[in-house]
């Protein structure tokens, strides 16, 4: 029996919070945040995934979360001009009529 | 040091937990920019400097400066957790649960699982040297899997042109109007910070050939540096772009495709560098890659079509 | 002396999370701004040692684009860009 | 020559949408015609390039799998991309009067579709599991600014719903991807299968993992939230092209994974939840379609109906089945997008698309009237049409595996498809008008209409030529079953 690594249980954690934060907020940007914490939860359990191989840490996953963290941001911004047209046409009607 | 290692990852998981339960969302964005750097702290830790680097000029930098700028910008902030509560109680315990065991699922996989040794990672660093640089993950990115990079600058490039549809632009283009809030701090940040947030920049791009560093990380210092200016008024949005702002904005994706065509014919295959010439092939890409990636973030960051100095 | 900077690191990052409770309670915007920067050098103090610790002197640019991205999300905090919403 | 086909029929389209976004707001009317006919070629050339010589591979870099990244144009991507070069360059021909060069936002149509289209071609050949992730994120970011080319005030809500699950969808795949590397160290989607295969409850939670991201992305039921707004709200050639193509890249890579890497995998009772997804999704489509008020609400409701029909697959997983799905997947993209364009001139005509206010309509518009009944045939399943020859080889793989309820599940799927269809036609041809229609726009000139009816009756000609259709697919791929 040996002790988890304090990181894959935080890995884990935060893809449950990202799952949960998805399911539960309404907010459109909460929900954008939401799925960045997961999204951190996938990049951390490829790193750890590149740090467990023998002779070193693998290029190929720290690669994978380099690209990954780039779409991340790229769509994360789009989404939040999204939110910002939105929000401003739901502020037009008094809010609260979607969802 | 595992004291140390069990100690950040309890904060990233409250941080985390704060991030998406937050009362305020105000309070989930500071968070969420903490979390950033907690995050690149324990990259580091897990011998991933190259992300960590990334997540702090990226993730927590570029992204937590645009989530505040976008959070000032939504009409009445302030009551924006009245106006969108989270789902009903039933639902929440429902997906708590559903949430709890899939992190205890995912914590005794990751426990559990171990890697071999003949990975396609140990491949990458036998073949280190025909490669053409000495950094693993720059020549993973940039030559054994250049293809995936080459579309993720598409995926760059759509992004922006969907931020730009939705015609919300952060630095609207009306004339720069001084309206007595202009602090005698600005200009000096705008002039310290800009110069040396370029030459951090550059300095990173150059570097990924052999150390930590590389083009996502350099161009985005180099956005952040874009960034300063707009936000310190010496940069402006503008609803049309130039020839030669759109020229910056495609470079990378139209060198590496270029480049790409032009080696099937020579070469045999679609990328595949000619031997002797990889160095100065990858470096004049990762340039090409670093230039579009700052003005594309740029941009995504203003939400307009194009940056202008301002008249004054 | 890695001993020692272990240490010194393992207290920086208790720090942290006492810097934390200020985020937490508040009460107004600028304290949580300013609770951000604190923990902005925080992470650079820490990963200064763990430069050290564990030899990898990459982990000083990590702190260089700490202490730039900080300035630049303090600035994000009092502008908007101008004609702003 | 030919091993670079592959490269081409991605980078064709792809580069000409990168020259058109650098061209700025000026759209030179050639470049997209010229464009199109390009990538229409080459799709071309790869089919019968494939169809003389077995299947192509390309080494991206000229580094082998497990360290590079491989490009597989079997029998399966090239239906899928033929598919795409049909439909595409007849929604090209359509938009070209649609969005023109004197619409404003016409040069981001173009730049957006024509890099859609490099993408959905390269995701279609793509043999690398985190190749597919970045495919699937460019098709997704690509489709998203094309909704709200119909003017964001209006859809923006629906775009960001989809951008929302889109994005988790893709995360949740990746993080499959990350798991399925750690047990098999490999990307390649034929070197990791014996892994995942003995990979125990990891192998299973990876290939979970994937297969959920993948239905989110591909709205099957109860995901399918966000596809009626956004696929209802967007332009019509920008509908046809999410309908037909878009979503079925999703279906298309939940079969390529599941007649691959994780046939081994496979369990009979996650088949049967998979067909009862598949169920559930054509009954509840079908019924809010025949509910909905507005025409391309309709036709959106019967896209989530319409992609239940390739679930069916999973459960019976003989031979006809994997025919009659894939089979499916063509005829059901050529009929969609010839129902959205006919859907799209009827908006453009009346300037709505109230489904009960279409009276009288059946002179002015009787081209596009006449391709929306045609390509209804196909939807409906009835002969002679491609729809009818895919329910056949389903409810034929649903007798011969013995699961008769499925059997049901098509026959009813069919009943209720023929109930919305021809309450559309009903309201348009068979009741006679009050009065004259009130309209506020022009009858749509031939060159929008042309385009509905050649793709309407090429879904029934498709009921014509499944025997080379079908050679070219191949049997059902070894170990799956």
């Amino acid at each position: 029996m040996t002790l988890p690594d304090p990181f894959a249980l935080a890995a884990a954690a935060l893809l449950a919070l990202g799952f949960y934060g998805f399911v539960v907020q309404r907010h459109p940007l909460r929900r954008l945040l939401a799925i960045n914490v997961f999204g951190n939860g996938v990049f951390m359990t490829l790193i750890l995934v590149a740090r467990w191989m023998p002779g070193g840490p693998d290029p190929i996953p720290h690669a994978m979360v380099l690209t990954g963290i780039v779409i991340a941001v790229s769509a994360t911004a789009m989404g939040l001009a999204l939110v910002r047209r939105d929000l401003r046409q739901g502020d037009g009607k008094d809010g609260g009529d979607r969802d | 040091m595992i004291l140390f290692d069990g100690v950040l990852a309890l904060l990233i998981v409250v941080l985390a937990w704060r991030c998406v339960t937050a009362g305020d969302l105000y309070l989930g964005i500071v968070v969420f920019i903490v979390m950033g750097l907690m995050l690149a702290l324990s990259w580091a830790r897990l011998d991933a400097p190259d992300l960590a680097l990334a997540e702090a000029a990226i993730g927590a930098g570029l992204l937590g400066v645009l989530l505040l700028s976008t959070w000032r910008a939504l009409p009445g902030h302030r009551r924006q957790d009245r106006d969108h509560p989270p789902a009903r109680k039933a639902v929440r315990w429902l997906a708590g649960v559903a949430s709890v065991a899939f992190g205890l699922v995912m914590a005794a996989l990751l426990h559990a699982l171990q890697p071999d040794e003949d990975a396609a990672g140990a491949l990458a660093l036998g073949r280190l040297t025909e490669a053409g640089v000495e950094q693993p993950v720059t020549a993973v990115l940039l030559n054994f899997r250049s293809y995936d990079t080459l579309l993720e600058m598409g995926v760059l490039l759509m992004a922006l042109i969907g931020a730009l549809l939705a015609r919300t632009p952060l630095a609207p283009y009306g004339a720069a109007t001084d309206d007595g809030t202009d602090s005698p701090l600005i200009p000096v940040l705008a002039t310290t910070f800009t110069p040396l947030l370029l030459l951090v920049g550059a300095f990173l791009v150059w570097a990924g050939a052999y150390g930590p560093g590389g083009a996502f990380q350099g161009g985005a210092v180099l956005g952040g540096a874009g960034v300063v200016l707009v936000l310190c008024n010496r940069l402006q949005g503008a609803p049309e772009a130039g020839i030669l702002l759109r020229l910056l904005l495609v470079l990378g994706v139209k060198v590496f495709i270029l480049a790409g065509l032009l080696m099937l014919p020579l070469e045999g295959a679609f990328m595949a560098y000619p031997p002797g010439l990889t160095y100065p092939i990858m470096i004049a890409i990762e340039f090409c890659l670093a230039t579009s990636i700052a003005v594309s973030l740029l941009l995504l960051f203003t939400g307009t079509h194009g940056v202008r100095v301002p008249e004054r | 002396m890695t001993g020692l900077a272990v240490l010194a690191a393992l207290a920086l990052v208790i720090f942290f999370g006492l810097g934390l409770l200020r985020i937490h309670l508040g009460p107004t915007d600028a304290d949580r701004i300013l609770s951000i920067q604190l923990s902005g050098t925080t992470t650079v103090a820490i990963l200064l040692l763990l430069s050290v610790i564990v030899d990898m002197p990459a982990l000083l640019y990590v702190a260089l684009i700490f202490v730039l991205f900080a300035a630049v999300i303090a600035i994000a905090f009092v502008r908007n860009p101008k004609g702003g919403a | 020559m030919t091993e670079w086909v592959p490269v081409l029929v991605v980078f064709v389209p792809f580069l000409a949408g990168v020259v058109q976004f650098m061209a700025g707001r000026r759209v030179i009317a050639w470049w997209p015609v010229l464009a199109s006919v390009a990538t229409v070629a080459v799709s071309l050339w790869l089919t019968f390039a494939v169809a003389a010589g077995g299947g192509i591979e390309h080494f991206m870099g000229g580094w082998q799998p497990p360290l590079g990244i491989a490009l597989r144009a079997d029998g399966l991507a090239t239906v899928m991309i033929l598919l795409t070069a049909v439909v595409g360059g007849l929604v090209s021909v359509y938009a070209l009067e649609a969005h023109g060069t004197g619409d404003p936002r016409a040069s981001h149509f173009w730049a957006l579709w024509l890099m859609l289209w490099g993408s959905l071609n390269a995701l279609f050949l793509s043999a690398d599991l985190f190749n597919i992730y970045v495919t699937l994120e460019l098709v997704t970011l690509a489709a998203i600014p094309l909704v709200l080319l119909a003017g964001p005030e209006k859809t923006v809500t629906a775009a960001l719903r989809y951008l929302q699950f889109a994005l988790f969808g893709s995360l949740l795949y990746l993080a499959g991807v990350a798991l399925t590397y750690g047990l098999a160290g490999s990307l390649d989607l034929a070197l990791v299968g014996p892994a995942l295969t003995d990979g125990g409850i990891t192998g299973a939670v990876a290939a979970t993992c994937m297969v959920v991201g993948l239905l989110v992305k591909a709205a099957v039921f109860p995901f399918h939230v966000w596809l009626p707004a956004a696929h209802g709200g967007a332009p019509a050639a920008v509908s046809a092209i999410l309908s037909a193509l878009v979503v079925k890249a999703a279906v298309y890579l939940l079969l390529r994974l599941w007649t691959g890497p994780l046939a081994g995998l496979a369990d009979g009772l996650v088949a049967q939840l998979m067909g009862a997804l598949g169920a559930a999704a054509i009954l509840y489509g079908s019924i809010q379609a025949f509910r909905q008020e507005r025409l391309k609400l309709v036709v959106a409701y019967s896209t989530v109906a319409q992609l239940g029909y390739m679930l069916l697959f999973f459960p019976m997983a003989v031979a006809q089945a994997w025919e009659g799905a894939v089979y499916h997947g063509l005829s059901h993209g050529v009929a969609k997008a010839a129902l959205f364009l006919a859907a799209g001139n009827v908006l453009v005509y009346l300037g709505h698309d109230r489904v009960r206010d279409l009276k009288g309509l059946d002179r002015s518009l009787s081209v596009s009237l006449l391709a929306f009944g045609i390509a209804g045939v196909s939807i409906m399943g009835l002969p002679p049409s491609g729809g009818f020859i895919a329910k056949w080889l389903l409810l034929r793989a649903s007798l011969e595996t013995g699961q008769w309820w499925w059997a049901v599940v098509l026959i009813s799927g069919g009943l209720l498809a023929a109930a919305y269809i021809f309450r559309v036609l009903r309201y348009a041809f068979l009741q006679a008008p009050d009065r004259p229609p009130a309209t506020t726009g022009p009858i749509p000139p031939p060159i929008m209409a042309l385009p509905a009816t050649l793709l309407a009756l090429l879904a029934i000609a498709l009921g014509f030529t499944a025997a080379p259709l079908l050679a070219l697919l191949g049997g059902l791929p070894e170990g799956t079953g």
